[in-house]
């Protein structure tokens, strides 16, 4: 019975407030003004990864209240994170190769 | 297996290749495939008849006649396990001796005498060295490691020799390479076996395996008159090569003399070695090619130079060992045709690089 | 022979009058049905279509290589016609065939649901295959295509003449298609199981489809981008893929076999599904290791995103991907073993009867088994430099698809054509046709295995004069296999007026799909079932049938 | 980990947008939820790919990708960066009215949405246009002239680092990534737009502010999903070495 009650509380409309909205939002817009601003400091090899370290940070907020999975399922979750995870399989198994293609005389 | 035993080996193999289960062994790679594949087929054989068998007994003994009422069992974590590992350890075997087998033919050994071969729709070109050319064909000594240097000129074509069993792609822009030591004088096939457009299945010719007077005697048949590397010295004069690259001190281009087969370091830091890939961009992209040290004033050969020519142009500076051919190259506009390369002279040319 | 089947008495059964396909008449009310049995019959009929125009592709290739010349067409003809054979039977056939028929059919009722999650997508996913079909056949009557089915880059895009653009659109329209289907069958299996279905209740083939629907959702956009990129090269010339614009032609290779090789998996998971409800049926058993057999079709989806370039061995990729490649190319042949040896000790002290559909199922055993170890050899990277690009690995995936998911696609359309239709096949008639089809691929088919060890390339029009025994060899072969492919046709359609009438569990199986009439009701199930049994549950099916005795006595 | 399907039915009366084959409102609700995000996840993928190419080639030729990223104006790029958030703040507060049920609320911020996004496109074309008029779009009427000698600025001096012609010419693998990965966003937010149009008139005329706003729900998905591209695509194409 546990079970069909937790269920039932997944399905409770969770509705999130504007102010939290409005919260995220101006998240956003930092974080914009963040990247641009980082890009024009010469951080070396870092620029790109803070850049991106960024742009992930700003997905995330994204995916977890405007997208509402911080108040989904389990299933929602991992379902979302599947979908990280083969991205990262595509972009990684395949610079596996390019990357170590300059190793060698191959 | 040919190592255990060789007379039971050659047995097999004559058998294998009589009733044309395998093609003839003509190279030193072609027993070592052979024996990696005999071995998987006994083990893929075996466990098909593994297989075969417990499905044919047990259909005899539990048909529903002599077994009218099933027994249920859930399983077997033990029998499972085994069927799981069994079979992963013999995958795994498999694919280090694969493994070891693939590092092999794609590793060309020092001391390989070097052929190029150029693929486009629909023909193969072999370079020689000493500048003998051929179409759709492949003459090579035997008891001699040759290294192919392949390039495509257009799409992705496979260089396909079944009795070396060595198989390599020509892909167009950059060079691959493939090596094989030849065993037995004859006649094989070759093809391309990457599928390249309408005339694909006419784009196969011939491996000449010979002895190498024999070889030594085509050579000198069937020469054009001028060497890959003299040819590339043509190319390296009428290009201005030598304004920059002229082995002087205060020269603008680094110095050619010994750098192929060297490391050199980048401008970016990044250190590289001179083989012939690193050569041939170097001349099409040289801004990305820059050696530490040198202003990036080079500019680009591409589209100027075909794949024939960029072939010379790589044999020409492997094979240059002093500043003092350069400046004869360099102060000589007009050359003379010297007598062809010896292909002895060509491959301990290839021996001095280093 | 003693069987297994049980039928009504047939002077006074009867197909029942209320049931899916009597529910509504005219055409109109089949093109616009959310039924999921009505679209798994449009996707039965409609692909039953493209397999014989793929089917006869394949007999003009074997005619042609029935003589070393390339006389019955010009190798441009011949060409076109092997490329169509394999978008027709790859994009039309394979990848849909078990999960967009059956499962399209069974998953719903397996679970325990009147439909699908999203009917009208599960139409759209139809209409989507049926366009895309539509555009192949029409590029390939308008001048065709000859790129081979890979597309291969800078071949497909600057080197050929032909309807590539066309033909690329139709595999992307196909591809949603199957996103579509997918997406549908992992919604439905999370989110509608009727109440007790567990995971652990799933019928086997729920999890074999639910695996091969993953494959679908998150490999086929990687393809779809792949020829975007490729048709956009050809129209307006951007420089992706183009090496004489900087761009690498191995890269199209890396997005291509990303979603190619799991596709693979696509074909054969169902397949694999199959097998597995049909074994368990005939030999009146459990699944033996019901959980080893759903776990390995996880993790063959999940291991089959990691292997996709051991297509590229000898392509110019490094020797150290090849390395990494190779070894998980090793780790993803393990489940596929441990499937064979569990089928086959669900055998064991079983009470084993020898229906059509376990002759199928027998055949798909011993035929994958010989494919999948034939893929080893193309996986361990050493042989696959003298075996890629021959006859070797053309046999390999016939053996694994034909052999394989086709003897799959016979034994599942079989095994569920009673609750299809509600009347039984001729059981001597189609017992006879597996027994062809099996003899016929293997005259097809293995000849091919010595070609590709003599070095025999593939996709070659013409061919040295020393290969063509072998070759006569297959091409008689192949005649055998296109009687055994034609009379299920035949004897299937005749059985639609003529066959016995079946009643709701003609194999006694215990699937819920068995329990309710045949065939169904438009909603499945009057009633949602409530499931306490457990899957595979012969003794409670034996109990179920003495409750209802004593309760009718 | 996941018990939906013991949530029974009770009895209770099948609102009209209940389809037959659903046990409850809830079951329905979570599927199509789940099922959009399944197609989200296929989006990821189809972009993936385009993201594979950005990261091989941008390692190959990180000048060329330098000074393609240069002739991106950052202002707009940043203020269409703002526009595409702000939306999705508009169409996430959207969310928030149907749910509330304030129909002149939801109406109010599917047509803030719109304009954002139209105004996105705009700015895009804007873009786009400058791209055709300096040869930089890749196919037959590309030229890699201007990065070989860049135009000078008021000073008379070079306003970016010349490129050996060489690596100029891979300028054009950048634009071609370029005009493929922002087109393809470009085509989303077209669609996107297209459907928030029939939103808006469906909800103007009073559909998902009474209860059952699943569909609302679902476009905010993916407009947020074209959201969190752009987020990328925006650092990853204007911000190559900016300094």
């Amino acid at each position: 019975m546990s079970e069909t009650h937790a269920t039932h509380e997944a399905h409770e409309e969770h509705i999130v407030s504007p102010k939290v909205y409005a919260l995220i939002f101006l998240a956003l817009l930092v974080g914009t003004a963040i990247t641009v601003g980082a890009s024009y400091i010469d951080m070396g090899p870092w620029n790109p990864v803070i850049a991106l370290a960024i742009a992930v940070t700003k997905a995330t907020l994204v995916v977890l209240y405007f997208m509402h999975v911080k108040y989904s399922s389990k299933l929602m979750k991992l379902t979302v994170l599947s979908g990280v995870f083969t991205f990262l399989i595509l972009v990684g198994m395949s610079l596996s190769d390019y990357i170590s293609r300059a190793w060698g005389q191959w | 297996m040919d190592h255990i035993s060789p007379v039971l080996w050659q047995f097999l193999v004559k058998w294998m290749t009589t009733f044309a289960i395998i093609p003839p062994e003509a190279s030193t790679i072609a027993p070592r495939m052979d024996a990696l594949l005999v071995f998987m087929t006994l083990v893929s054989i075996i466990g098909l008849t593994i297989v075969a068998l417990l499905v044919t007994t047990f259909s005899v003994l539990y048909r529903k006649d002599r077994n009218p009422q099933a027994t249920q069992i859930e399983g077997s974590t033990l029998l499972e396990a085994t069927w799981t590992i069994i079979p992963l350890g013999l995958f795994l075997i498999m694919f280090v001796w694969g493994s070891v087998l693939y590092f092999r033919i794609f590793t060309p050994p020092a001391n390989a005498m070097n052929i190029y071969v150029v693929g486009k729709q629909w023909m193969w070109k072999a370079e020689h060295p000493g500048g003998q050319h051929e179409i759709n064909s492949l003459h090579v000594p035997t008891g001699q490691p040759v290294q192919l240097t392949l390039i495509s000129q257009d799409v992705f074509h496979s260089f396909s020799i079944p009795a070396f069993r060595v198989k390599r792609e020509a892909i167009p822009g950059r060079y691959t390479t493939v090596w094989f030591e030849a065993t037995k004088t004859g006649t094989y096939h070759l093809f391309c076996t990457q599928y390249c457009g309408t005339a694909h299945s006419a784009m196969i010719g011939e491996v000449v395996v010979q002895t190498p007077e024999d070889y030594k005697a085509w050579l000198a048949s069937s020469t054009s008159g001028i060497s890959l590397a003299q040819n590339g010295e043509r190319l390296f004069s009428s290009l201005s090569c030598g304004a920059c690259h002229n082995g002087q001190p205060d020269a603008r281009g680094p110095n050619l003399a010994n750098v192929y087969g060297s490391r050199l370091t980048l401008t970016t830091g990044q250190p590289v070695l001179v083989d012939e890939a690193y050569l041939r961009q170097a001349i099409l992209n040289p801004s990305a090619h820059i050696t530490q040290g040198f202003a990036p004033i080079m500019p680009t050969y591409q589209g100027q130079i075909s794949e024939e020519g960029l072939i010379s142009l790589v044999e020409y500076i492997k094979g240059l060992n002093s500043n003092y051919r350069i400046q004869q190259t360099t102060n000589t506009s007009d050359l003379l045709p010297e007598g062809p390369d010896k292909p002895g002279k060509a491959s301990a040319a290839q021996g001095v690089t280093k | 022979m003693s069987t297994n089947v049980l039928l009504p008495d047939q002077t006074t059964a009867r197909v029942p009058k209320q049931n899916y396909i009597t529910k509504e008449n005219g055409l109109m009310s089949w093109l616009l049905t959310g039924d999921h049995k009505r679209i798994a019959i449009l996707y039965l009929i409609s692909l039953t279509f493209f397999f014989f125009i793929g089917g006869a592709l394949a007999a003009l290739i074997r005619l042609e290589l029935l003589t070393p010349q390339s006389d019955l067409m010009a190798s441009d003809t011949y060409n076109k016609v092997f490329t169509m054979h394999g978008i027709v039977m790859i994009f039309f056939f394979l990848v849909p065939s078990v999960p967009a028929t059956l499962g399209n059919f069974l998953i719903p009722i397996m679970v325990g649901a009147r439909d699908l999650a999203f009917p009208k997508i599960n139409l759209l996913s139809w209409y989507l295959y049926m366009a895309g079909g539509l555009l192949a056949l029409y590029a390939m009557i308008t001048g065709g295509v000859d790129t081979g089915w890979t597309f291969t880059t800078p071949l497909s895009t600057h080197y050929v003449n032909t309807n590539v653009v066309t033909t690329g659109l139709a595999a992307f329209i196909a591809g949603f298609s199957s996103i579509f289907t997918g997406l549908n069958f992992i919604v439905t299996i999370h989110r509608m199981r009727a109440p007790g279905m567990t995971w652990f209740k799933l019928p086997l083939f729920c999890w074999a489809n639910y695996a091969a629907a993953v494959l679908m959702v998150l490999g086929t956009p990687v393809v779809a981008i792949a020829i975007v990129l490729v048709a956009l090269e050809r129209t307006i010339g951007i420089g992706v893929f183009d090496p004489t614009k900087g761009g690498d032609p191995l890269l199209f290779q890396h997005l291509f076999w990303f979603y190619s090789h799991p596709a693979v998996y696509i074909m054969i998971l169902p397949g694999m599904g199959v097998v597995s409800e049909v074994i368990s049926t005939f030999a009146r058993k459990r699944v033996f290791g019901y959980s080893a057999v759903a776990f390995s079709s996880v993790a063959i989806a999940v291991f089959g995103f990691f292997v996709w370039a051991h297509h590229m061995f000898i392509m110019g990729i490094s020797n150290y991907a090849a390395l990494v490649f190779s070894l998980l190319t090793m780790l993803v042949a393990v489940p596929s073993a441990i499937k064979i040896f569990n089928w086959t000790f669900t055998l064991y002290k079983g009470s084993i009867t020898f229906e059509t559909p376990m002759l199928y199922a027998f055949g798909f055993m011993g035929l994958f088994t010989i494919g999948g170890l034939t893929g080893v050899f193309l996986g361990v990277s050493g042989t696959d430099i003298h075996l890629t690009e021959t006859y070797f690995i053309v046999a390999h995936f016939h053996f694994v698809m034909v052999g394989g998911m086709l003897m799959a696609f016979l034994s599942g359309i079989h095994f569920w054509w009673p609750k299809m239709t509600g009347r039984m096949y001729p059981e001597k008639l189609s017992q006879l046709a597996a027994v062809v089809t099996f003899i016929g691929f293997n005259f097809t088919f293995f000849p091919q295995f010595l070609l590709g060890m003599l070095g025999m390339p593939r996709r070659y029009a013409s061919y040295p004069p020393e290969f063509q025994v072998l070759n006569v060899f297959s091409t008689a072969g192949a005649s055998i296999l296109g009687v055994g492919y034609l009379l299920p046709v035949l004897y299937l359609i005749w059985s639609l007026k003529y066959g016995q009438v079946a009643g709701d569990n003609p194999w006694q199986a215990t699937g819920l799909e068995w329990q309710i009439q045949s065939p169904p009701l438009t909603e499945n199930f009057t009633e949602i079932p409530v499931v306490t049994q457990d899957v595979y549950d012969y003794e409670w099916l034996e109990r179920q049938k003495e409750h209802e005795v004593t309760h009718v006595g | 980990m996941d018990s939906h399907a013991t949530a029974h039915s009770e009895a209770h009366e099948h609102p009209a947008h209940l389809r037959h084959h659903f046990m409850d409102a809830a079951q329905q609700k979570e599927s199509a939820t789940f099922g959009m995000w399944l197609f989200l996840l296929t989006e990821i993928m189809f972009f993936g790919g385009l993201f594979t190419a950005y990261l091989v080639y941008r390692n190959w030729y990180y000048p060329a990708f330098v000074a393609g990223s240069h002739t991106l104006d950052i202002k707009l790029g940043m203020f269409n960066t703002l526009l595409l958030i702000t939306s999705s703040f508009t169409m996430a507060m959207g969310v928030w009215c149907s749910e509330t049920r304030r129909k002149s609320g939801l109406v109010w911020s599917l047509i803030a949405t719109i304009i954002l996004g139209i105004g996105f496109l705009g700015i895009k074309t804007i873009e786009y246009k400058e791209k055709f008029e300096l040869h930089h779009v890749p196919g037959t009427s590309f030229s890699a002239a201007s990065f070989v000698n860049p135009p000078l600025d008021a000073q008379g001096k070079p306003k970016d680092t010349p490129l050996a012609p060489d690596m100029a010419i891979h300028t054009e693998v950048y634009f071609s990534l370029y005009f493929a990965m922002t087109g393809m966003h470009a085509v989303h937010m077209i669609l996107g737009i297209g459907i928030l149009f029939a939103l808006l008139y469906k909800s103007a005329k009073g559909q998902y502010t009474t209860g059952h706003n699943t569909t609302i729900e679902l476009f905010g998905l993916y407009w947020h999903f074209v959201d969190i591209v752009w987020i990328f695509l925006f650092p990853l194409l204007y911000l190559i070495s900016r300094h």
